[in-house]
């Protein structure tokens, strides 16, 4: 078990979320549980990526105090971070989006079931 | 630390298959919004506080605000 | 039957990421991370090496990040345009004492929020989450009295120039440093962890906030109002 | 002057966060900033074009941030990049304009942002060299997409704009986790430095990372199975948004897979080419069954991405040039944008529901049919050189087996789209279905579109030889004016494309391009002269309605002398495609010519694209010339000679291959069935003599015991038999002629079969005379269809009285064709007699001959049931026909009677022309008296002269012993008390031949048509089994994109 670093940990969670929530996706018909479904994917590609940039034996890429500042090379890579907070701002911009279609197709026919919005096809 | 890490990761998934498990979409959303948090305490612990506000805010925060709002405006079970 | 074949393949596909678990092991940062830890300071000044990332050396994809923001509100009140056939709730005045609280909070976490972003290159957090603490608060004033309106108006038009002067920063680094949101020169970068500090880097962090909260707002007032009758008919009259 | 192009994405960014603000101005003034902005935009990347273009400028490398890549996001700017930049902007400049004039009280002052954000979006995909910077791109143009499909017609299109947005997040996970791990295997973001940086292709876990990198981009791209909502997106939502996405969103699209695609080992080439040929051609065949053109144009927009998906690893390992692909990725967003604008202007949901649509627009129709001929690829568009580019390309490089699919995928292309265009050209019944929506003021996209589609593809041309000749030149032009002016009246249509040619005419004869011991001179002169004709026919006017194809005459009339005057492959089948394109206008122009033009049009495909395959073939043997393909030997001649023969016996309605042919020569216009029968189907003839046979015969080799000559003839002869046996049976006086026609036809290629001095001049002879008396036949038939108002011959009778000349020119069309003496019939049949019997193919001999008794069936029946009898009471006060037909007529007997005389007049020539050939002379010729080598005599003069006599001797005797004619009335028959059956079932003339048909019965199977029927059906089966992948569920479409991961993950494909 010596092999499990704070990584592997990190990196097979984000991994669940991400199967859990494809699989809300996938299984469930309800198409609000399918939004929260990717909210949950979302998430765990957000740990996904912030764990590829993460080293602990490093801390947070902010030289504040003068030793950080003396010897940079303690701080962790900050690009992933960035891309992270990217990331879940898009994520949410998606999920408002994603609601209010949701809203709009229960107005449309009372129901939130994905097979009620299948006409057209083929 | 080690210990705390395995346990919050646990607790993550668990409310994870939770939040896609229950009937009541009220609580899966306050339950995607749990592992949103707990995302954000892993952020902390692997120095990326930018990250973990975000996910505080935004990921845990707002997103649950918006999905309780539409929940209000559809159903609230499923059906 | 297409459920199992569902969960079928998600574990075939689970299968596959975890052989990538490997890959993410802890390493040394890249070359281009390791130019930002060893040179960030010298070109930006600013302590958060993240703000630093975010606001300059990929502020390029931070323009991005607000337009798709800006982006995913307008399309939202796009697809709710039409007032037909939405669910209508009762607006049940909340009590005294939660509209009251809600009235005496917001003034604090506003200032909260700004000072988050104001901050954003000192200490983490930045526009993004002094935005959405900005928007927490508008959102407690919506959630106590329903019937509260925002000022529409002044926020669209901070929303707006909020957006506005965040490109004119970038064409001002075109302009004085001949590359769009560059920080060389446009303002004097000053001291490393002092307030002001960080060349252009706070202003377009305010920038970001002031509009990543207003465009907060609109959603939420966006996502909550249309259940109302339409402005003109529900007025007070 | 040069802008920087950073203002492309810095300026519409800036104008969209202050558009709220503007929007309180009013409706106008926001849309006029935005209508600036694009317009800014737009001129932006013109700015570059021009030195991009001569090279003078470098490509811009754009910094952001201050830093150069890898430390800061660049982009960069190139020809690529500008060409690409300035479609969006001009699409999104026509969509304004579109969807402006859709504002509902809703959208007002809403889309317009959402427009300016989808073409900014659009622009840093293109732009950006940033892996998630394109990321953050892509998810503006998604987003600002699934914001505005909501745009338009309520329940469509929420429904597709949800279920689109549920694959584009798939989409999303999928690319975060490619480009998460290919940073922490790089180090870098820019994808150019991480080109340099990419670990070995045997790195455990890349070939995943690629993998989940490649299929979030097929979704964007929306290839084939993960295409589904899109399908539902064109169908559901606006076709002004889709318009806009062509041209935006799914070009940066395909542009950000190409900088993907400078990451992927090439070890995955093969996969990514088998992916987009896969959707190439499934989504061209699944469009075949949709019956909802704006569904159609879905499939077809996943086709053509499927194309160029397919190209993307080819020109990057340089083995297809990039201006090829360029130009399929142009000509799709010009003709595709257009078909969106205009497929929004009708409100037609199916198929029929676009019966006769655009009825009343000149400018619409004309469009329609641009965009049409543009998307199928057919020349001058550009679709048509970049096809011919990939395709040499392709060749050139060894990957010829792809051309194959690409080739097939193309022909269906042609089935749906013409199928479509069916419905358009067929007549509506009532008017209610025809009426365009929303006015004129939105054309104006669609008319830049579709003159963008013609300058650019005819600048394309500048530099090949053809626009230098004058004659081609100035045909061209007066018919590009005459068919956009054709509303002017016939008349005056009609004089000015006789003038045209004439003065065509007066230009080749001084310039000797009438050398008729030339092959070319020949039909030179067959062209102008059948032209010329038809066009004096056409001042008489006539009933029809849609007769209006002088201006389409002239041009394809231009494109036969090309044809039949180049030595270059490509300017051949340029010619031979123009002449298709044309003749098809013109034959759905016809009445009734809808649908067997779709057929004929889908044929004619076939055949061009079978030529193409046959053109490639000698391409990729190093030949581009006619002259070339004489150096091809082996199995490379072989297939060559094999795909030309069998494109060119298609394109002649060989047996088997002639089930269009029927329809489309009887429902042409009647003045251009002549043209059709006389011309166009010589062309095959002549591609067959003079291209296929360049190629040596004994180079061929046989297959088995036989020869492939024998077998070219034995085709021939099977045609002269089955449509000669098909002509007895026919009711309708056209479809007669035109079994006749094609019957004929196969004489022609027994005589170029044969392959002998003799057997060619026997053909060419033929191909001469035919036109002379079919052209005759059917000119005096057009006549009294005009007068009569029936094809149906038992509706005729007795009209010799009332039509003196067209009896005669029926007589006289009739004894030439039956090659009784002494007309020049005879002299024909003898020198294919000769040729054959010299050559020893009996059984070809026998087959021959006895079509030729079957002809006598048919042909009596055109003078007896049409010119004898009694008249009807209802044609008593008919009219000859008129003048301008009578003179067309008057000359081609001329003509006739000339050949039957002075045979030497055509055969001199013709003999210079097979010593040319072969070396050889076929004939002795001594003044009127013929001579073949192996020693058979012929005098023309002579035999005339016997059978004149013959004839008065016989005629004298007969009204000497005869006894004295009995007029009967008309209504002379008694009935028993009995209803009367209906007139066709007690008419004499009716069912004339009923008496042969038990004896024929087995020989009158309609095998040809049952097997094209079956083929038909049988694919029908597959495609509707195969489309219902497109179950219309949402969660279904989520699960093709992990179920895609999965097999290609299992497959180990790129390890």
């Amino acid at each position: 078990m010596n092999a499990v670093t704070p990584a592997t940990l990190y990196l097979v969670t984000a991994i669940l979320l991400i199967l859990i929530g494809l699989a809300g996706v996938l299984v469930r018909r309800n198409i609000l549980k399918m939004v929260l479904g990717f909210a949950l994917a979302d998430t765990g590609i957000n740990l996904l990526i912030a764990t590829l940039g993460s080293n602990p034996e490093r801390t947070a890429p902010i030289l504040d105090k003068p030793e950080l500042l003396a010897n940079p090379s303690l701080v962790v890579d900050p690009i992933p971070q960035a891309l992270v907070l990217t990331a879940i701002v898009i994520g949410l911009g998606v999920t408002a989006l994603m609601l209010a279609y949701v809203i709009r197709l229960y107005a449309l026919r009372q129901s939130l079931d994905i097979r009620d919005f299948g006409r057209l096809k083929w | 630390m080690m210990y705390l890490d395995l346990l919050v990761c646990l607790v993550l998934v668990l409310s994870g298959v939770a939040a896609m498990n229950t009937r009541n979409l009220v609580s899966a959303a306050v339950m995607v919004g749990v592992v949103s948090l707990l995302v954000s305490y892993l952020f902390l612990r692997m120095g990326a506080p930018d990250v973990a506000m975000t996910e505080a805010s935004i990921g845990a925060g707002l997103s649950t605000i918006i999905f309780l709002i539409a929940i209000r405006r559809t159903e609230e079970e499923e059906r | 039957m297409k459920q199992i074949l569902s969960v079928v393949l998600l574990l075939a596909m689970g299968w596959f990421l975890v052989g990538l678990v490997p890959l993410g092991q802890p390493t040394e940062p890249g070359r281009v991370a390791q130019h930002y830890i060893d040179n960030g300071i010298d070109e930006n000044r600013g302590a958060n090496l993240v703000t630093s990332v975010i606001v300059n050396y990929r502020g390029f994809d931070t323009l991005g990040e607000v337009t798709v923001l800006f982006l995913s509100v307008a399309g939202a009140g796009f697809v709710l345009r039409r007032r037909d056939g939405l669910v209508r709730h009762e607006h049940r005045p909340s009590s005294e004492i939660l509209q009251t609280g809600a009235r005496m909070l917001f003034a604090p976490i506003v200032v909260f929020g700004a000072y988050i972003f104001v901050h954003g290159h000192l200490s983490p957090g930045g526009g993004f989450q002094g935005g959405a603490v900005i928007a927490s608060a508008v959102m407690l004033l919506l959630l106590a009295d329903r019937s509260h309106h925002l000022p529409h108006g002044l926020m669209h038009w901070l929303e707006s120039m909020a957006g506005f002067g965040y490109v004119m920063a970038g064409v001002a680094g075109l302009v004085v440093a001949g590359s769009f949101l560059s920080n060389q020169g446009v303002l004097p970068l000053g001291t490393w962890n002092r307030l002001f500090s960080a060349g252009i880097i706070p202003i377009i962090y305010i920038l970001v906030g002031l509009k990543v909260g207003t465009e907060l707002s609109s959603l939420l007032d966006v996502m909550i109002d249309t259940g109302r009758p339409a402005r003109q008919e529900g007025g007070r009259s | 002057m040069v802008i920087d192009p950073i203002l492309l994405v810095a300026v519409p960014l800036g104008v969209a966060f202050l558009l709220p603000l503007f929007s309180k101005l009013g409706r106008t003034a926001a849309t006029a900033v935005q209508g600036l902005t694009i317009v800014f935009t737009a001129l932006v990347a013109v700015s570059w074009l021009p030195g991009l273009l001569d090279g003078s400028l470098a490509p811009a490398n754009i910094l952001t941030g201050g830093y150069d890549a890898p430390i800061a996001i660049n982009l960069h700017f190139g020809l690529t990049e500008a060409v690409l930049c300035l479609l969006a902007s001009l699409t999104a400049l026509g969509s304004l304009s579109y969807l402006s004039v859709r504002e509902d009280e809703h959208t007002i002052g809403r889309s317009g942002l959402l427009q300016l954000l989808i073409m900014t979006g659009a622009f840093g995909l293109i732009m950006t060299r940033d892996l998630f910077n394109l990321f953050v791109f892509l998810e503006i143009a998604s987003i600002g997409t699934y914001a505005l499909v909501a745009f338009g017609k309520e329940e469509t299109s929420l429904e597709a704009g949800f279920k689109y947005m549920l694959t584009g997040a798939v989409a999303s996970i999928f690319l975060l986790i490619g480009i998460a791990f290919l940073y922490k295997l790089t180090g870098t973001l820019n994808i150019d430095d991480m080109v340099g940086r990419m670990p070995p292709a045997a790195t455990a876990g890349l070939a995943t990372v690629i993998l989940f990198l490649l299929m979030g981009m097929a979704i964007e791209l929306k290839l084939l199975p993960v295409n589904g909502p899109a399908l539902d997106l064109y169908d559901g939502a606006d076709p002004g948004v889709m318009a806009l996405l062509v041209g935006t969103v799914v070009n940066g699209v395909l542009f950000a897979f190409w900088k993907i695609a400078l990451l992927v080992p090439g070890t995955w080439d093969t996969a990514i080419m088998t992916l987009g040929m896969v959707t190439f051609v499934g989504s061209n065949l699944l469009a075949v069954a949709q019956d909802r053109p704006r569904r159609m144009l879905g499939y077809s927009s996943s086709a053509q991405i499927g194309l160029l998906v397919f190209l993307v690893p080819l020109v990057q390992q340089g083995t297809v040039a990039l201006a090829g692909a360029g130009l399929l990725l142009i000509n799709h967003t010009l003709a595709k944008s257009g078909l969106l604008w205009l497929s929004g202007k009708h409100a037609g949901e199916t198929r029929r529901e676009w019966t006769g649509a655009f009825a009343g627009s000149v400018v619409m129709r004309t469009a329609l049919i641009i965009f049409i001929l543009a998307i199928t690829g057919l020349p001058p568009f550009p679709g048509f050189w970049g096809k011919w580019q990939v395709l040499s390309d392709l060749m050139a490089g060894g990957y010829g087996w792809w051309a194959l699919p690409l080739l097939i995928g193309s022909l269906l292309e042609f089935v749906y789209y013409y199928g479509w265009y069916r419905y358009v050209r067929t007549p509506a019944t009532s008017n209610v279905s025809a009426r365009p929506l929303g006015g004129a003021s939105d054309l104006g996209g669609v008319v830049a579109f579709a003159l963008a589609a013609l300058v650019f593809g005819v600048w394309l041309m500048r530099d090949l030889p053809v626009m230098g000749d004058r004659v081609l030149v100035f045909l061209t032009g007066v018919g590009l004016v005459l068919t956009l002016l054709r509303r002017l009246p016939r008349v005056v249509l009609a004089a000015t494309a006789t003038a045209a040619l004439g003065l065509a005419a007066w230009i080749m004869a001084t310039g000797g391009g009438f050398d008729l011991t030339t092959p070319s001179g020949l039909f030179h002169l067959l062209i102008i002269g059948a032209g010329l004709l038809v066009s004096i026919a056409g001042l008489a006017g006539s009933s029809g309605t849609g007769e209006r194809f002088h201006g389409l005459f002239l041009i394809m009339i231009a494109s036969l002398l090309l044809l039949v005057s180049t030595d270059n492959l490509l300017l051949f089948f340029v010619a031979w495609e123009v002449m298709t394109w044309t003749s098809y206008l013109v034959v759905t122009s016809g009445r009734l010519g809808a649908k067997p033009g779709q057929l004929y049009m889908v044929f004619s495909g076939a055949a061009g694209f079978l030529l193409l395959g046959g053109f490639m073939l000698a391409i990729g043997a190093g030949h581009t010339t006619i002259t070339g393909l004489g150096l091809l030997t082996g199995s490379t001649a072989a297939w060559t000679w094999g795909l030309l023969v069998t494109g060119f016996l298609g394109k002649s309605a060989a047996w088997g291959l002639h089930i269009w042919a029927p329809g489309a020569y009887s429902e042409a216009p009647d003045l251009f069935t002549p043209f059709l029968s006389g011309v166009i189907s010589k062309i095959p003839m002549f591609g067959i003599a003079m291209v296929a046979f360049r190629i040596a015969a004994g180079n061929l080799p046989a297959i088995g015991a036989v020869d492939l000559t024998w077998l070219l003839a034995l085709i021939g002869g099977l045609t002269a038999f089955g449509l000669t046996l098909a002509a007895v049976f026919q009711e309708d006086a056209k479809k007669l002629l035109a079994y006749s026609s094609v019957g004929q036809v196969g004489y022609i290629v027994v005589g170029l079969a044969i392959l002998t001095p003799l057997g060619w001049t026997a053909a060419m002879f033929h191909v001469v005379h035919h036109l002379l008396f079919k052209g005759l036949l059917f000119l005096a038939i057009a006549g009294v269809i005009m007068r009569t108002g029936t094809r149906t011959m038992y509706e005729m009778g007795g009209l010799i009285k009332r039509m003196p000349v067209s009896f005669i020119s029926v007589l006289i069309g009739i004894i030439a064709l039956s090659g009784v003496p002494p007309l020049a019939g005879f002299t024909g049949k003898w020198l294919l007699y000769q040729a054959l019997l010299a050559k020893g193919w009996l059984f070809i001999l026998v087959l021959m001959m006895f079509s030729s008794v079957v002809a006598f069936i048919y042909m009596f029946r055109l003078i007896h049931s049409v010119f004898l009898g009694q008249l009807k009471p209802r044609h008593r006060d008919i009219k000859e026909a008129p003048l301008p037909l009578v003179i067309s007529e008057v000359l081609m007997i001329a003509g006739v009677m000339a050949l039957a005389v002075f045979p030497q007049l055509l055969l001199n020539p013709l003999n210079a022309m097979m010593h040319t050939q072969f070396g050889l002379d076929a004939l002795r010729i001594d003044g009127t008296v013929l001579t073949t080598m192996s020693g058979h005599t012929l005098n023309a003069t002579g035999m005339m002269v016997l059978v004149l006599v013959m004839f008065v001797a016989m005629f004298l005797v007969l009204l000497l012993v005869s006894p004295p004619m009995r007029k009967i009335r008309q209504l002379d028959i008694g009935f028993a008390g009995e209803v009367p059956p209906p007139a066709e079932e007690i008419h004499f003339a009716s069912r004339f031949a009923q008496p042969y048909e038990r004896a024929w019965a087995p020989f009158l199977k309609p095998r040809a048509t049952n097997f094209w029927r079956s083929v038909t059906e049988n694919t029908g089966g597959v495609i509707e089994a195969v489309r219902k992948i497109y179950s219309g569920n949402g969660q279904t479409y989520v699960l093709y994109p992990v179920l895609l991961v999965v097999v290609f993950a299992l497959l180990g494909l790129g390890r």
